[in-house]
């Protein structure tokens, strides 16, 4: 289990270490040179040169790269060359926002997966089961900013029950907070809950075919009981992983929702960034989401192991 | 004389401001930030939501050249000394009255008396004197070099500062009507991007980044109170998502439409009033003059004659709109009717272009990426390929690429966008503009005017806007229209956009 | 009524049978994969079920159960002692309330059978608990570790405490027959318990098996296609072919004098020392069609040395139920 | 048991030893379970020193993971062994690599387990039959696989097929005429028989038979079932963890055997006769030497709980 | 093994009563899923459409008319025009046509490059396996949203960009199918079988590997063609896909937006295309599962 756990540790900062050069690099080779962005368009040679040292933009690249990795070790993320406001909490700010969102969007799809899953995996082959699966495979094939527009039109247009967007932080007004974050959630969570519906499907599937659950109904467990109690927590194993995985992408899918409902969150923040060419701004976004990803296959790696005696004792 | 022509740098100024353009009114809306956002019943409660476009980067606007910030800011937190009202006059603000010497080169404010900032500070001269000094020392926005002209500012008294110009300038007075004629603390511009000290009605409560800026009004304001005690505008980078937030009554105002097709859904609804003022916007379909092809004039002029303007009103701006035929608004006094010059025919136009030799054209049609841009974009490539002329059509991320590479670099061929400054016809006596217009009748023209008397100014702006439009030095597609949504509950909307701000105080309650 | 006031109204009466399989008939959409299928368990019975692979085996024992995959449907009748409705017919949750208290079961795959993510004592509690034999926690962990005890697994204290996949197919193998044998079933099925398993452990497993049987008198199904296998163990035979039963005696007898040219030959085939002059093994030509696609009529006859016309027809049983066969050309002379 | 005539024949002249096995060790590395210890490792084979001579029928018992068929996949240079030497005809296998392995390739081939799982089920049976004429480059004619099919009593219809329409049986014939394509001289044949029924089972043992007198093979045979590998066999060797416990002809070692496991071995193993005298699992299990029966003494207990 | 036969193999032999009945009289084939029927169905109506595209429009898909619009659907115009008097018909049709193109550009970039990685991965010597998969895994760091909106950012939004963005972050997905399938492959006897036969290891690669895992293969390239046209879709609703005039379903949904309480049925009709052909390549895949390796399927149940 340590070794595991310390072998996946070195992987994930040696990632890291690669995914931030990477960023920087592919970054560093962004037209539009930030110094000449800030200043606008009537900027002076002199002007540009001075706001470059100011950056610390007429530096080696190397340089700026370990000046920009030493800083996120500390939490800092410079200072953007656009607007000068301080990058780090900017987006903590945006982070939590997301995290908020996704959060729920997942909160969301679960509750529509599990039920949805293991029913059509239930009565597999019959009409229930079919429907069950059509209606997911359905779901998949929407995008989800198409779910927010139709909420949107009809939930809060047509019908005026929620905003239409916009977000209240929770500290601010916890009521209007969950008022605001519901659509989106669903958006975001009734398509997801399709995609995870599918996973669970199909491992539910993988279960009920195992000789263990037939030995628990061998034992006078009812079909279901056998299910709930032998066969969920090993479904969970592979739905877990999935989960992670879900997880992040959706982290980083969510900014089309975002836009739809006008949420400022880190999605919104990246593409702002990139309009902006906010160089810094994107480089630190980007590297959050690549970090999220990363943390979460790492911690979903780790809670594998933790799940499965097998993967246990193996390590 | 007239005033001064927009310096070159300023000018990226009005193209910046190009995104949020749209934003012509104030409007207001209830918004209790710190209660429920009772959107729902926006009368009884004191805020006010208004939903806008384009978002401020930061709360400085010496540095950040973002048209948002003076929208949200000026008059409302920092105020000039004068400002324009929706006349389109130059009224006084923090100076009580004004003087200025017949060369045009010696201005007299005497200022309101008990006037302090938020901080505490009093507003005196020698804050006016550390607020233009300072423009022209620390400020980076291009905008900053209007007031080079400035020679002196001299306190003459507590109340009275005296600003010497180094020339006779038409335009300075009316550009300290802009952000640059802002009043700040000595002691209060340490953070600005983060706190905004001024004497205006309103104090920033909140600023949250990517969402909203929360306003309330100030307890201690020298002027009358304005009716809106807290003030919250929202800011939504999708068009659609403020046009939807408006209708789930979410927001009491849309600062600026900027999906007009939805429009009608405001229109069949008795909750709303729209509200169609004119801009001082002027959509640009700019060609590029150091390139050959636009050196002869016939070819410009068959694009211009290529093109159905009225249905590029329609197709990128849901028919609000008015046609110009130059680059005047019809508000300035030196308006004259130019939309037939070079009228709609595709016929001449491909004969022009026969004649000029240059059938099968292609160009580079580099777009920035904001929606009325691109709409105009696709009605006007669809035109001209039809008296085949091949434009490509290129979207360029607003504001970073397209000002870099079209703006900065001039490295296009043809291009549209939005020109809200007011008075921006200068530009075409520039010849370093991105458009590149070297034209020595227009520069004498335009150089005169800034320096000679009142009628001087109008006569030769007048026959400037005549002689660009013969020349088809561009084509002036349409004056964007000020598009607002309010809800009855607000009332006092100005209906044209006038200058940088968005003013608070004009607002309300019904 | 529910099935333990049934059982109560029967006393324990050996020339009762516990179990009866009358008719037995499993199909798939309109594809019939065990017919007619007829025998019968007594107590403290050793029956011992046996044919090729595909030849219906498993299918038997999974349909007594009730445990049949989604898709197949079992036709005929099986009864229980005590147990007034066919165990085709009752309910889902009666069914469940025999499993693992009236009928055991261990079956063929000891890695898989298991729950791999519960400790092993645990999965021999719950069979205690489900069917309430164990008054709280404690003492079904109790029992467990005795149970375990019982099918001489060393320590078993530790052992209850580890997961499946830390035993030995063999220790894996003991906990499947700890947990069929917790409630001290009428019925025991071993649907080939030791094919996974070494000689060495298999002895151990055969022997473990007979004295659970033996001391709770449970009637015995035990499934192989290892004939030396079976008949070490049981006292009666049944041989499978094609979803039939085509002969059935007791071992001595249906091992020393085969009727059916299908048990000859499996007999002839297992024996390695019956070799001819040649050295050559005497065989069954063919092979078990894949998929249960076996020909109409009598279902050996594309084999069968003896086969003809009169073989287009199923030839029906003769002699006793628990002695006789299906055959038009049986060997030997009918039994009386 | 096979006609001793044909084994005589073998015998009259000094055999050449074809596979001369020295002191090979096999061991396989586990996961690591400390950061401070290496990794543990399993050693499947343990210094094994055997020979086998040509037109000999060498069979190889055990129980499940004692690493017969380890062994055999060093004998057929599938598998790099840790240490020791395997020489064929006088020629050391370990340490070659695969390309220069090509005259091994010619002279023995391996027919494996389960028929259904060695052959590509991507290939038809010509295909898979001329696979090893192929990698030869010696191109298969049509001809060579026609004869093939018929040597294992396949109809020559057969070759356009793919083995999963074929029935167990007779996928271990293809695999077995596979094996054969190249005409070697050695076959190594690992639990051929194990994965088949009863009857099937006869008639691949006839086959096995036919061909190796009729192309005079020498034979390993590996099997867990002692009863097989003493039909098939004339000499036979029992391995137990890893380790050559017991080596003789097997005759010997079935009606006496020496070392105490395979006096288990054998006296495990249900028997008709002796269930016909009334044999019961309780008889099994008291022949078996009590030492012997344990399961511990078969290595394959897991670790302890971490 | 000498557990039971597969449930449904796929075939076998069917044996003639009388006489030894030759080798492979195939079963009648197995009935086609109907996901695979439903979903090729969906598949070949999109690729007829954006084939008839290049010859026939009912309408200029991209010619401007102010005067025809915003109606809503006639006769002339199935679907009515956008605020620029285009048909919405004629650019649903050509729509297709890029809606394809990313997917087949995407997907083949993924296929081709991540496929051999994969195979690579799963085939070479410790080391460099291991490095290639975690350098594969690293790039899962980068989901296609993410790549396109940096190509984007630095290469400026074209389709081209989408798709190549697209198609990278797709390698590490198809990497991973071809490594697991080639790991299963290569431990499998008949590789085995294969290096006694004295075949080399590129040969069992080309062999051996490449067709046992190309089901797979492909199954994943027509799940991955669905999640591709997805993200296309929702870069060019945020502008960072295929740009105008060219039409695009998720630019077409993004103009629509703005419309969707006036002329609803403008968003409906792309938001439509968009969801039948992620449905079509979704069943697509899946029913190609399960028509390429039913065995797969038994297995599982059995092993
Ligand atoms: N779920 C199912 N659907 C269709 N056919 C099935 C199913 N389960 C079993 N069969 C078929 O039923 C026949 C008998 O299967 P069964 O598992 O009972 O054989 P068995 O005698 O137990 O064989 P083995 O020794 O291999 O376990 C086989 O031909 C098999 O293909
Ligand atoms: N590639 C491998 N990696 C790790 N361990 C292995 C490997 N191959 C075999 N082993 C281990 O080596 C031991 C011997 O295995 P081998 O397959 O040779 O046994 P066997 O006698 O053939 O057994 P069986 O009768 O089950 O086939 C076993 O414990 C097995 O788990
Ligand atoms: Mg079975
Ligand atoms: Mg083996």
């Amino acid at each position: 289990m340590l070794v595991q756990l310390t072998k996946r540790t070195l992987v994930l900062l040696v990632s890291l270490g690669l995914a931030s050069a990477m960023v920087f690099w592919f970054l560093s080779v962004l037209p539009g040179d930030p110094a000449q962005v800030a200043l606008g368009t009537g900027a002076t040679p002199e002007a540009v040169a001075e706001m470059q040292e100011r950056f610390g933009t007429d530096r080696p690249l190397t340089v700026q790269y370990l000046d920009w990795i030493g800083g996120l070790f500390v939490g800092d993320f410079g200072v953007s060359y656009v607007t000068g406001a301080t990058i780090g909490p900017l987006i903590i700010d945006r982070l939590m926002v997301s995290l908020w969102l996704v959060g729920a969007g997942m909160l969301v799809a679960l509750v529509i997966a599990v039920p949805l899953g293991t029913l059509s995996a239930v009565h597999h082959r019959r009409p229930l089961g079919t429907v069950l699966a059509g209606v997911s495979q359905v779901g998949i094939a929407i995008p989800n900013f198409l779910a927010g527009i139709l909420l949107i039109g009809l939930v809060a247009v047509s019908w005026r029950l929620l905003p239409a967007g916009g977000w209240v932080p929770p500290a601010q007004d916890p009521i209007e907070f969950l008022r605001r974050l519901l659509l989106p959630a669903l958006a975001l969570g009734i398509i997801e809950g399709a995609v995870l519906a599918r996973y669970v499907r199909s491992t539910v599937l993988n279960v009920l075919r195992e000789d263990f659950l037939r030995t628990a109904r061998a034992k006078g467990l009812t079909p279901a009981r056998a299910l709930v109690r032998h066969g969920l927590r090993n479904a969970a194993v592979p739905v877990v992983t999935i989960l992670g995985l879900q997880l992040a992408v959706l982290l980083v899918g969510a900014v089309v929702v975002e836009r739809v409902f006008v949420i400022p969150g880190l999605g919104s923040l990246l593409l702002d960034g990139v309009a902006n060419r906010d160089l810094l701004l994107v480089q630190g976004v980007v590297m959050v989401l690549v970090l999220a990803v990363l943390v979460l296959n790492y911690l979903v790696d780790v809670l594998y192991t933790a799940l499965d005696p097998r993967l246990r004792a193996a390590a | 004389d007239a005033g001064d022509t927009v310096d070159p740098d300023d000018t990226a100024d009005p193209a910046d401001d190009v995104d949020e353009e749209p934003d012509d009114d104030p409007a207001d809306d209830t918004d209790d930030v710190d209660e429920d956002e009772a959107d729902d019943n926006g009368a009884d409660v004191a805020g006010l939501s208004i939903g806008f476009a384009a978002e401020p980067a930061s709360l400085d606007f010496s540095t950040d050249d973002g048209a948002a910030i003076p929208e949200a800011l000026l008059v409302n937190v920092y105020e000039p000394l004068v400002k324009i009202d929706q006349d389109g006059e130059i009224v006084p603000v923090l100076a009580e009255s004004y003087e200025v010497s017949d060369d045009n080169t010696v201005y007299d404010f005497f200022l309101e008396e008990g006037v302090t900032f938020s901080n505490g500070d009093p507003f005196d001269a020698e804050a006016v004197a550390f607020s233009i000094e300072r423009v022209q020392e620390d400020w980076t926005i291009g905008l900053a070099s209007q007031m080079d002209i400035v020679e002196d500012v001299e306190v003459v008294d507590d109340l009275h500062a005296r600003v010497t110009l180094a020339e006779p300038s038409n335009n300075w007075l009316f550009s300290m009507t802009t952000r640059i004629g802002a009043m700040f603390s000595p002691d209060g511009v340490d953070g600005l991007d983060e706190e905004a000290i001024g004497t205006g009605p309103y104090l920033v409560d909140d600023f949250a980044r990517g969402d909203r800026i929360d306003l309330v009004s100030n307890e201690d304001y020298w002027g009358e109170a304005p009716e809106f005690d807290d003030v919250s505008l929202r800011y939504f980078a999708d068009p659609n998502a403020l046009n939807n937030a408006m209708l789930a009554d979410d927001i009491d105002l849309i600062g600026t439409v900027q999906a007009p097709e939805g429009l009608s859904q405001f229109e069949d609804d008795d909750r709303f009033e729209i509200i169609e003022g004119t801009s001082e916007g002027q959509v640009v379909l700019s060609f590029n003059h150091d390139r050959e092809v636009f050196e002869d004039q016939r070819v410009r002029q068959a694009i211009r004659q290529a093109i159905d303007r009225e249905s590029v009103i329609e197709t990128s701006w849901g028919g609000y709109g008015e046609l110009i035929g130059s680059m005047v608004p019809p508000t300035d006094p030196w308006y004259e009717d130019l939309t037939d010059v070079h009228p709609y025919d595709p016929q001449a136009a491909e004969a022009l272009l026969e004649e000029a030799g240059a059938a099968d054209l292609e160009l580079d049609f580099r777009v920035p990426n904001l929606p009325y841009a691109v709409n105009a974009a696709q009605t006007v490539q669809s035109q001209l390929a039809a008296v085949g002329i091949d434009a490509e059509i290129d979207l360029l991320e607003f504001p970073a690429v397209w000002l870099d590479e079209v703006f900065t670099e001039g490295d296009y061929d043809m291009s549209v966008i939005n020109h809200v400054e007011p008075r921006d016809i200068a530009q075409y006596g520039n010849p370093d503009f991105y458009w590149a217009y070297d034209n020595p009748e227009v520069q004498d023209l335009l150089a005169e005017a800034d320096r000679g008397d009142e009628e001087t100014f109008e006569e030769n702006y007048r026959e400037v806007a005549r002689i660009i439009s013969e020349d088809a030095a561009s084509d002036w597609l349409f004056l964007a229209p000020n598009l607002m949504v309010a809800n009855e509950r607000v009332g006092g909307v100005p209906e044209n956009n006038v200058g940088e701000m968005f003013d608070l105080t004009v607002l309300e309650r019904t | 009524m529910s099935a333990d006031a049934l059982a109560a109204a029967h006393p324990q009466d050996p020339s009762v049978s516990v179990l009866e399989v009358r008719d037995l008939t499993v199909a798939t959409g309109g594809h019939t994969l065990l017919e007619d299928v007829t025998f019968s368990l007594g107590p403290g019975e050793r029956v011992g079920l046996i044919g090729e692979s595909g030849s219906g085996k498993s299918l038997t024992a999974l349909a007594v159960m009730g445990l049949l995959p989604e898709g197949l449907t079992a036709g005929g009748t099986v009864q229980l002692r005590g147990v007034e409705t066919d165990l085709l017919r009752i309910g889902e949750r009666e069914r469940s309330g025999l499993r693992g208290r009236r009928l055991g079961m261990v079956f063929q795959e000891p890695m898989t059978a298991l729950n791999p993510l519960m400790r092993v004592g645990h999965q021999v509690a719950e069979v205690l608990r489900i069917h309430g034999t164990v008054d709280d926690r404690e003492d079904a962990t109790r029992r467990a570790q005795q149970l375990l005890a019982d099918v001489e697994l060393p320590d078993p204290v530790r052992i209850a405490r580890r997961y499946p996949h830390q035993l030995s197919g063999g220790q894996r193998q003991r906990v499947m027959l700890a947990m069929a044998l917790a409630n001290g079933p009428d019925v025991l099925i071993c649907d080939e318990p030791t094919t996974a398993l070494d000689v060495t452990v298999q002895a151990q497993m055969l022997q473990l098996i007979a004295a659970g049987v033996a001391d709770r008198t449970s009637g015995l199904l035990f499934i192989s296609h290892d004939l030396p296998v079976v008949a070490t163990v049981c006292e009666r035979l049944l041989v499978l072919y094609g979803g039939r039963i085509v002969e059935a005696g007791p071992t001595h007898q249906l091992l020393t004098r085969p009727r059916h040219p299908y048990t000859e030959g499996l007999l002839a085939a297992s024996d390695l020392e019956a070799v001819d002059d040649q050295g050559r093994l005497p065989t069954i030509p063919g092979a078990v069609p894949p998929d249960g696609r076996f020909p109409s009529g009598c279902v050996f006859r594309n084999r069968c040395p003896r086969g003809d016309e009169a073989c287009t027809v199923w030839p029906g049983w003769t002699g006793r139920e628990d002695h006789g066969v299906a055959c038009w050309y049986p060997s030997g002379a009918p039994h009386g | 048991m096979w006609p001793a005539g044909t084994r005589a024949g073998h015998r009259m002249a000094e055999p050449e030893v074809i596979y001369d096995v020295r002191d090979l060790v096999c061991r396989f590395r586990q996961p690591r379970t400390s950061l401070r210890h290496r990794s543990p490792s399993l050693t499947a084979v343990d210094r094994v020193d055997l020979q086998v001579t040509a037109g000999q029928r060498f069979g190889l018992v055990g129980e499940s993971g004692s690493g017969k068929s380890t062994l055999l996949r060093c004998l057929a240079a599938l598998q790099q062994p840790t240490s020791g030497s395997v020489r064929f005809r006088g020629q050391e296998l370990v340490g070659r690599r695969d390309r220069q392995l090509r005259f091994l390739r010619g002279d023995v081939q391996v027919v494996f387990q389960d028929p259904m799982a060695s052959l590509d089920p991507r290939m038809r049976v010509r295909e898979l039959i001329a696979e090893p004429l192929v990698a030869q480059r010696a191109p298969g004619s049509h001809e060579r696989v026609d004869e093939l099919l018929d040597a294992v009593g396949l109809p020559r219809g057969s070759a356009s097929r793919y083995p999963h329409q074929f029935s167990g049986g007779q996928r271990q014939r293809i695999a077995i005429a596979r094996a054969l394509a190249v005409r070697p001289s050695v076959l190594l044949a690992d639990e051929p028989v194990s994965a088949l029924d009863v009857s099937v089972r006869a008639q691949i043992l006839n086959l096995l038979q036919d061909l190796v007198e009729r192309f005079d093979l020498t034979l390993v045979f590996v099997s867990h079932d002692l009863a097989v590998v003493r039909h098939v066999c004339d000499t036979v060797a029992v391995m137990r963890t890893g380790q050559l416990v017991e080596r003789g002809s097997a005759e010997a070692i079935a009606s006496e055997p020496q070392h105490p496991y395979t006096q288990a071995l054998v006296a495990a193993v249900p028997t008709l006769r002796r269930a016909l005298d009334g044999a019961t699992p309780s008889t099994l299990l008291r022949d078996v030497p009590s030492d012997t029966a344990s399961e511990s003494l078969v290595r394959r207990d897991p670790p302890e709980p971490s | 093994m000498s557990g039971p036969q597969p449930l449904s193999g796929p075939s076998g032999q069917v044996p003639v009563p009388g006489e030894d009945a030759p080798p492979g009289i195939t079963r009648s084939r197995r009935s086609l899923p109907a996901s695979l029927l439903v979903g090729a169905t969906l598949v070949a109506s999109i690729v007829v459409v954006a084939l008839l595209s290049f010859v026939w429009t009912p309408h200029d898909p991209l010619l401007v008319q102010g005067a025809q619009r915003l109606q809503g659907p006639s006769g002339e115009f199935w679907f009515g025009t956008d605020r620029f008097g285009r048909d919405v018909f004629s650019r649903l049709m050509y729509g297709a046509r890029t809606t394809l193109l990313v997917g087949v550009v995407a997907v083949g970039i993924a296929g081709l490059i991540g496929t051999p990685l994969g195979v690579l991965m799963g085939s070479s010597p410790r080391v460099l396996g291991e490095v290639v998969m975690r350098f594969n895994d690293l790039l899962l760091a980068f989901p296609a949203l993410l790549l396109a909106v940096m190509f984007g950012a630095v290469y400026g939004s074209s389709t081209l960009t989408a798709m190549v963005a697209i198609g990278i972050a797709t390698i590490p997905v198809f990497a991973r199918v071809a490594r697991s399938g080639t790991l299963q492959v290569l431990s499998s006897d008949y590789v085995l079988a294969a290096r006694s036969a004295g075949r080399t290891k590129l040969a069992i690669a080309v062999r051996h590997v490449l067709p046992n895992i190309s089901g797979l293969v492909i199954v994943q390239a027509s799940v991955s063609f669905a999640i591709a046209v997805l993200a296309e879709a929702a870069l060019s609703f945020l502008g960072f896909g295929t740009q105008p005039p060219t039409p695009s379903w998720g630019r077409m949904l993004q103009e629509a937006q703005e419309l969707v309480a006036v002329r609803p049925a403008q968003a409906v009709a792309p938001g439509l295309a968009i969801a039948l052909a992620v449905l079509g390549f979704n069943l697509l895949g899946d029913g190609l599962r399960d028509r390429l390796d039913p065995r797969l399927d038994d297995r599982r149940g059995t092993e």
